[in-house]
């Protein structure tokens, strides 16, 4: 049996906020009149701590148990109001407010209008409050442990961040060996450490932490359950090599039949790696893999009498019959480190990426001076004809940023500096060569960012304000077209390389992760944060977190900080172990429901299935919410045609008098 | 049409974005009609496509239903859901007499302030211009 | 129509110890009306017919099975249900299984092509009625009506049905057994009922349906013949919260006819039963093929005919129209 | 006393002022409907689509209103008196059968007040229905029962009768357009009205069903003849007999009314219980309460058959059900 609903109306000032333009008392009065209405009362700052006591005072005295608050929007003091009703010994859930600032004292000026509009939002919450119900927020364990998808910089520092912690960590990825783009990058900025040598320890770490396990070649195919309790589908991809037996020596891939003949992912295609292979000699785990594309015995089914590599290897690891594996595990948080893509240069035609070997990008640059690139650091470049050592030298930045033509509107907000670095590792490699720098900004925003941009035009690198139109050749040189913008001279600038500064894009790959995890992208096509400001490494999806580039660029120190952000947040509901699941969730009746499974079809958390019930002797299929995976969206609701689904507090029934109430009400 | 006829708006915001745009529109003391009422829902997938008819039946003149951009609802789809089944009400009512201009749907986000206040005030324009809602109100028939 | 094979192959399913009995027609009380038939054993399937005045929809009985109390201990009868079913029928059929109403493998569906049916309200407008049994037969081209001694030849636009005039699918999309041979489809004829009213400004339209939806007596049989309003509790019906009034007039009515014609839109299957059925001859086929064709052209999507499309009310596209959003 | 066509524009301007409700044809149906115009009436009808009971017991009735937390209540205005022209001899017999049960074990206000304005005036049956049986259940195509005035269409002219007191007050009102009947008149009606009882081809045989129908109570019948019942209130809405009626609460805002609408026994939820439980939980049970009410528990109740053979159910039934063709199904089973 529901008791009678006793309503105390309460009407706030707000100093003047409220009350210049809404004539309160006269709201209180009214309210006053309404069903239900036991008490009515104004205040000067409702939320404030006296104004708090005067609403928990008056539901005692008064025996009230439903209270409305008029005064500020709900998405400001709600929590305030429902705590201050909750110690007064009320359900938290018998709190309606009704929006009479934002939405009206601050909108409108005339004092009759503001007075109308006034009332007739208290009494909408009258109508709407008497048939509230008294909701409990529930609890359930989270399992101890994450999963981190990808296993670059972020990933690898937020696994070893949550491990040290003692906590299981799963880290998946999708290429045979941890290390990511880093691992790629010759010199980090502005500091000048070698990238290998900072990041190998790392790896080594995340490869031999007792807390970590490693899924290296893994990709995360499936992933359902909630905050706490995520259910983790991982496809361990064959290598044809036995993981355990490989001793990483490489001989499989010295005596492979088509040794050296496949462009290396490591070297952005500039070297050239065997059918079996390691991505690069510091790759973690240490061990081969067979590119079945690429393997003459996979991909034919013949590879001479018998696979070389398989003779070759002395501990009998190359496996041809291995399969795919499935791995399942459950989590209870998920950190995406997803990172990005490079900007494909030749989606800008006018340089001619495509089109001329000398035209190169950053990340070639990188394996380029790399030590242990392709040319062994050595400044080779092919421009068609033959091989020299470039004395010409341009840089462009923001290529692929800030462009609108290829649909990034957005700042990479790494390639200054890496183009900056670029020039300086050149500056040292080629002394007497002419470096120039075409750019629109200088964004040398960081922590030693402006003092090393300074030190790099110190060091003869001239920096022309430009934005090249097109690059073609002219002889045995390249010609960059451009307008010095600073002296409106235009130029056509010959050169012997050009080094696109290409910006940093999402991946290609990420609508498989969005999918799988029900993320959503900002604007910019990167991965959504849920506060810009606030919740920068929280997702819409509870117990989900970003770090690194999939979230959007960022240097290293950002993306590291960024992963241990993640890693903390991650660690709240595993220290915890629980997870406080909202109250305000989607419930059926399954006495109307008639197991369409159109609600089953909408949701998009895949919170609610159809189970088989026993209807006075009759198997029906009726829907049934996962409360913990529910969010409260009503969604289903309205696309349920029986009305069987209802959000708590945004019921039909609730709504209905809500609406009369401000129809009718004049 | 009486001359001083306002019209009765009731209009249904999500939380997420075009409740927040209109508390900022509030915020930044941007100035709109007042003849618009607003019922916070959840998400605009919430909006139950006969939460329209039902607000002209019981005396509203127009009806707004707003929510997040596609793309950035904080559901994730919630706003193709109201996209999709308010399109086809719209579809409905205008074939069985109810003027078009009473019921409008817009996408505000959190940061659009100022759009908020061109949408009500289109909303109301529009309600204005098609006159006190005479079709099928409950209050006129044998109450 | 083939009788023999329909009444041979009739006979061949009820006999099944799995069939619990089969949906057909049977001759009506009096004039060339029919009626369903629920045809249990062999022996009765010499009273199915198959003509053109079969017009009605029995795919509705597939989900107006009452589920009542079982006694404990007692089990459900599982046995199958068979269904004779011409084109839009076995729509409904398909969106039914769409939406879970009936599982494939509970229901075995004899599928009628069907060369056109007629309305009887114009057959007895322009021939006449009698008490006494008569019957239409398809001649071809055309129909003869059958009545006392006398044949009567009708032309077939005489007394076709709206919705055969206007059919796409004439031919069952889904069956378990053929009866006779595919029909040749027909060129669907303009639907000049709902483009009149487009033709229409938008209050000579609500003048329109306020005529109509005044003479509405709630009486639901539009509802409970549509064999796709199969909610075990219609939200028409509730009280908490009351969605429309039980108050029969202008007001009500309305919102109640335009909440039935939302809860199809993208569902309905076009097979014309509401109309039909309406004791107060509203023409509730214009609103409903509207809304179909809106679905059909605007978001490409017709409902009944792909068992495993997803509900089109519980799906999007991301590039569903949007152009009247501000 | 005769009333020559000629004269009928004039004698239907005469009633017009007094709120004069007459068969207009609306959509392809004639319906009862206030008359503004002499043109809009109709006579040319086999029967109304919906019977004219509304005019006594309306479909949706406002009792009281109320406001939301108050205790008091408005009651509505009594509607003004009004005339019925052109009454089929079955519905007004039907408005007679119905009345017995408003007067039964309490005075219906509602309805006897309505019913007490009310002038009906008959219209005789030349051209029965296809489906028309009302001689089987005690009526005749020129019943008068109910009726205060009924009139038969002699072909030129209408032959007039007063039945009540308020008929005749009508025929006193209306006199210089009439001119009296002669035998002639009178041999031509019992003539016309003769052939028009012959033409009337369906028949029930009711003799021994009101007190066998008990006996039939788990007849397998009831499920044959309800297996393809859907369910729907066309039978019992458009019946001139039907009564049932429900009482609801209308909230609008904080603002409310009690009402009372029809209702009918082939809902479901006619007999849901709170509880869940429902006493006629399939359409066999509710049809074999319908037939059981109208040709056994009236009659035990009020000693008349509560169906007048309009043919209505029959005529519009969406799948077929007859309840001529039910009631010799039982017949059958009695036998």
């Amino acid at each position: 049996m529901t008791e009678k609903p006793k309503i105390g109306v309460y009407v706030c000032h707000c100093g003047i906020n409220i009350s210049a333009t809404v004539d309160v008392e006269t709201v209180a009065d009214y309210a006053l009149k309404l069903p239900n209405v036991e008490v009515a009362r104004t205040y000067s700052y409702m939320c404030s701590d006296p104004g708090q006591v005067l609403i928990k005072k008056d539901i005692k005295e008064h025996g009230l148990n439903r209270v409305i608050v008029a005064s500020c929007s709900p998405r400001m003091h709600e929590p305030t109001f429902r705590k201050a009703i909750q110690e007064a010994g009320l359900n938290p859930y018998y709190l309606e407010m009704a929006n009479i600032r934002e939405q009206c004292s601050w909108v409108h000026q005339n004092i009759d209008e503001g007075t109308a509009k006034s009332k007739k939002l208290v009494a909408a919450s009258v109508a709407k409050v008497r048939l509230l119900e008294a909701l409990e927020s529930k609890e359930v364990d989270a399992e101890p442990s994450a999963l981190v998808i990808g296993a670059g910089i972020a990933g690898i520092q937020a696994a070893l961040d949550i491990a040290d912690a003692g906590f299981k960590v799963y880290l998946v990825e999708k290429t045979p060996s941890v290390g990511g783009r880093m691992a790629q990058l010759d010199k980090t900025f502005p500091t000048l450490d070698c990238s290998a040598c900072i990041l190998t320890p790392k790896m080594v770490d995340c490869a031999s932490h007792p807390n970590i396990e490693l899924l290296s070649y893994s990709e995360v195919e499936e992933i359902g359950g909630y905050i706490g309790n995520f259910e983790v589908k991982v496809r361990k991809k064959a290598r044809y090599v036995d993981f355990d037996k490989c001793t990483g020596c490489g001989d499989c891939a010295t005596e492979c039949r088509v040794k050296d003949r496949f462009p290396s992912e490591f070297d952005q295609g500039m070297g050239k790696r065997s059918a079996i292979y390691l991505p690069f000699p510091q790759a973690v785990p240490a061990k081969y893999t067979i590119d079945p594309e690429d393997c003459l015995f996979l991909s034919k089914g013949k590879c001479g009498k018998a696979p070389k590599c398989a003779e070759a290897c002395r501990p009998g690891a190359i496996n041809f019959d291995q399969v795919d594996e499935i791995v399942e595990f459950k989590v209870g948080a998920v950190i995406v480190a997803t990172g990005f893509d490079p900007f494909d240069a030749s989606r800008k035609p006018e340089y001619g990426y495509s089109d001329y070997p000398n035209v190169i990008t950053g990340m070639e640059m990188e394996r380029l001076v790399s030590a242990s690139g392709p040319t062994g650091g050595k400044l080779k470049i092919f421009t068609g004809e033959g091989e020299i050592e470039p004395k010409e030298v341009a840089f462009i930045k923001c290529v692929g940023s800030r462009d609108e033509s290829v649909g990034n509107v957005y700042c990479s907000r790494v390639c200054c500096m890496y183009v900056a670095k670029q020039a300086h590792l050149l500056r040292d490699k080629l002394p007497d060569a002419n470096i120039r720098v075409y750019y629109m900004d200088v964004r040398a925003f960081g922590k030693g960012f402006e003092e090393f941009y300074d030190r790099v035009r110190r060091e003869n690198v001239r920096y022309i304000r430009g934005n090249p139109s097109e690059i073609f050749k002219r002889g045995d040189k390249l010609v960059v077209k451009v307008e010095d913008t600073l002296t409106a001279t235009p130029l056509e600038d010959e050169v012997d390389l050009v080094v696109l500064g290409v910006g940093l894009e999402p991946r290609d790959d990420m609508r498989q992760t969005m999918e799988l995890l029900r993320l959503s992208q900002s604007p910019d096509r990167f991965f959504l944060e849920a506060h810009p400001k606030l919740r920068p490494v929280d997702t819409a999806t509870e117990g989900v977190f970003l770090a690194g580039c999939c979230q959007g660029p960022k240097d290293i120190p950002d993306t590291v900080a960024q992963a241990k952000g993640a890693a903390s947040s991650a660690m709240i509901p595993l220290a915890r172990g629980k997870v406080m699941i909202s109250a305000q969730v989607a419930t059926v009746d399954e006495s109307t429901c008639r197991g369409c499974g159109f609600c089953v079809n909408i949701c998009p958390y895949k919170a609610i299935e159809l189970v088989t019930v026993n209807r006075y002797g009759h198997e029906i299929e009726v829907a049934r919410v996962n409360e913990a995976l529910c969010k409260g969206c009503g969604s289903c609701s309205a696309g349920c045609l029986s009305d069987s689904i209802q959000p708590k507090s945004f019921r039909d029934r609730q709504i209905l008098p809500q609406i009369a109430a401000l129809g009718v009400l004049k | 049409m009486s001359e001083n006829y306002e019209p009765n708006i009731v209009a249904f915001l999500c939380n997420w974005c075009s409740y927040a745009g209109a508390d900022l529109a509030g915020t930044s003391r941007v100035q709109y009609p007042a003849n618009i009422q607003v019922i916070r829902v959840m998400c605009s997938g919430r909006v139950n496509p006969l939460y329209v008819m039902n607000a002209l039946q019981q005396g509203a003149d127009g009806v707004l239903v707003s929510g997040c951009h596609p793309g950035d609802c904080h559901y994730m789809e919630g706003n193709f859901y109201a996209r999709r089944r308010l399109g086809m009400l719209k579809d409905l009512m205008e074939f069985v007499g109810v003027d078009p201009r009473r019921f409008h749907m817009s996408w505000v986000s959190a940061s659009e302030g100022n759009k908020w206040k061109e949408v009500v005030e289109k909303t109301v324009e529009d309600a204005r211009e098609a006159g006190p809602f005479e079709g099928f109100r409950r209050r006129q028939i044998d109450w | 129509m083939d009788l023999e094979q329909l009444r041979k192959t009739a006979a061949e399913v009820v006999a099944r110890d799995d069939v619990k009995y089969l949906i057909g027609w049977k001759k009506g009380s009096y004039g060339s009306r029919v009626a369903p038939a629920f045809v249990e054993d062999a022996a009765s399937v010499i009273e199915l017919i198959f003509s053109p005045s079969c017009t009605a929809n029995l795919a509705t009985y597939l989900t107006l099975v009452e589920k009542t109390p079982l006694p404990r201990g007692q089990e459900t009868d599982k046995r199958k249900v068979a269904l004779m079913a011409k084109g839009c029928d076995s729509r409904a059929v398909v969106q039914l299984l769409v939406e879970k109403g009936i599982h494939r493998e509970d229901v075995i569906v004899i599928g009628c092509p069907c060369p056109g049916m007629i309305d009887q309200s114009l057959l007895a407008g322009k021939y006449g009625d009698t008490e006494e049994r008569s019957e239409v037969r398809w001649n071809g081209k055309d129909f003869t009506l059958v009545r006392g001694g006398d044949e009567i030849e009708i032309p077939r636009n005489d007394v076709l049905a709206e919705k055969c005039r206007l059919c796409r699918h004439p031919n069952p999309v889904i069956s378990d057994y053929l009866i006779g041979e595919a029909v040749k489809e027909w060129d669907p004829a303009e639907d000049s009922g709902v483009g009149e009213l487009e033709a229409k400004d938008v209050d000579g339209r609500g003048d329109y349906w306020e005529g109509q939806f005044s003479r509405c007596v709630r009486c639901y049989s539009c509802r409970n013949v549509c064999p796709l309003c199969y909610c075990q509790d219609c939200i028409l019906d509730r009280l908490n919260p009351t969605w429309i009034n039980r108050a029969v007039n202008f007001s009500e009515n309305t919102a109640f006819n335009i909440s039935r014609a939302f809860h199809l839109a993208g569902r309905c299957i076009e097979c014309g039963e509401c109309e039909r059925v309406c004791p107060a001859n509203i023409p509730l086929g214009k609103i409903n093929r509207k809304m179909a064709r809106e679905v059909r052209e605007k978001y490409g999507f017709e409902p009944g005919l792909d068992p495993d499309a997803e509900p089109f009310q519980a799906s999007f596209k991301p590039d569903d129209p949007e152009d009247f959003i501000l | 006393m005769l009333l020559n066509k000629e004269k009928w524009p004039e004698f239907v301007e005469k009633l017009i002022g007094k709120n004069l409700w007459a068969p207009k044809l609306e959509g392809e149906a004639m319906r009862f409907a206030l008359v503004a115009e002499g043109e809009e009436v109709s006579l040319e009808y086999g029967n109304t689509r919906v019977p004219p009971k509304g005019t006594a017991f309306p479909q949706t009735e406002t009792m009281y209103r109320f406001q939301l937390g108050n205790t008091d209540m408005q009651e509505p205005k009594l509607e003004e008196e009004r005339i019925l022209l052109g009454v089929r001899p079955c519905d007004a017999r039907a408005m007679a059968i119905i009345e017995k049960l408003f007067r039964w074990d309490y005075d219906d206000p509602y309805f006897l007040k309505r019913r007490e304005m009310l002038t009906l005036v008959g219209l005789a049956c030349n051209d029965p229905g296809l489906n028309c049986f009302c001689p089987s259940v005690g009526g005749a195509p020129d019943s008068a029962e109910g009726l205060d005035l009924l009139m038969y269409d002699l072909g030129d002219s209408f032959l007039m009768e007063s039945v009540t007191t308020k008929g005749e007050a009508l025929l006193a009102e209306t006199k210089e357009l009439l001119t009296d009947s002669d035998a002639d008149a009178v041999k031509t009606k019992e003539k016309l009205f003769a052939d028009a009882g012959a033409k009337i081809k369906r028949t029930v045989d009711h003799i021994g069903i009101p007190e066998g129908l008990p006996g039939l109570w788990e007849d397998p019948l009831w499920r044959r003849v309800s297996a393809s019942c859907i369910g729907c209130a066309t039978c019992t809405y458009l019946c001139p007999t039907c009564h049932c009626f429900d009482i609801q609460d209308e909230v609008e805002g904080f603002e409310a009314r009690r009402c009372r609408m029809w209702d009918s026994c082939m809902f479901e939820e006619y007999t849901l219980h709170t509880s869940g439980h429902n006493t006629r939980p399939t359409r066999r049970e509710r049809t074999r309460n319908r037939i059981n009410h109208k040709y056994s528990y009236y009659v035990d109740k009020f000693d008349v058959i509560a169906c007048v053979g309009c043919g209505r159910c029959i005529n519009l039934c969406p799948v077929n059900i007859d309840i001529v063709e039910i009631l010799r199904q039982v017949k059958e089973e009695l036998q």
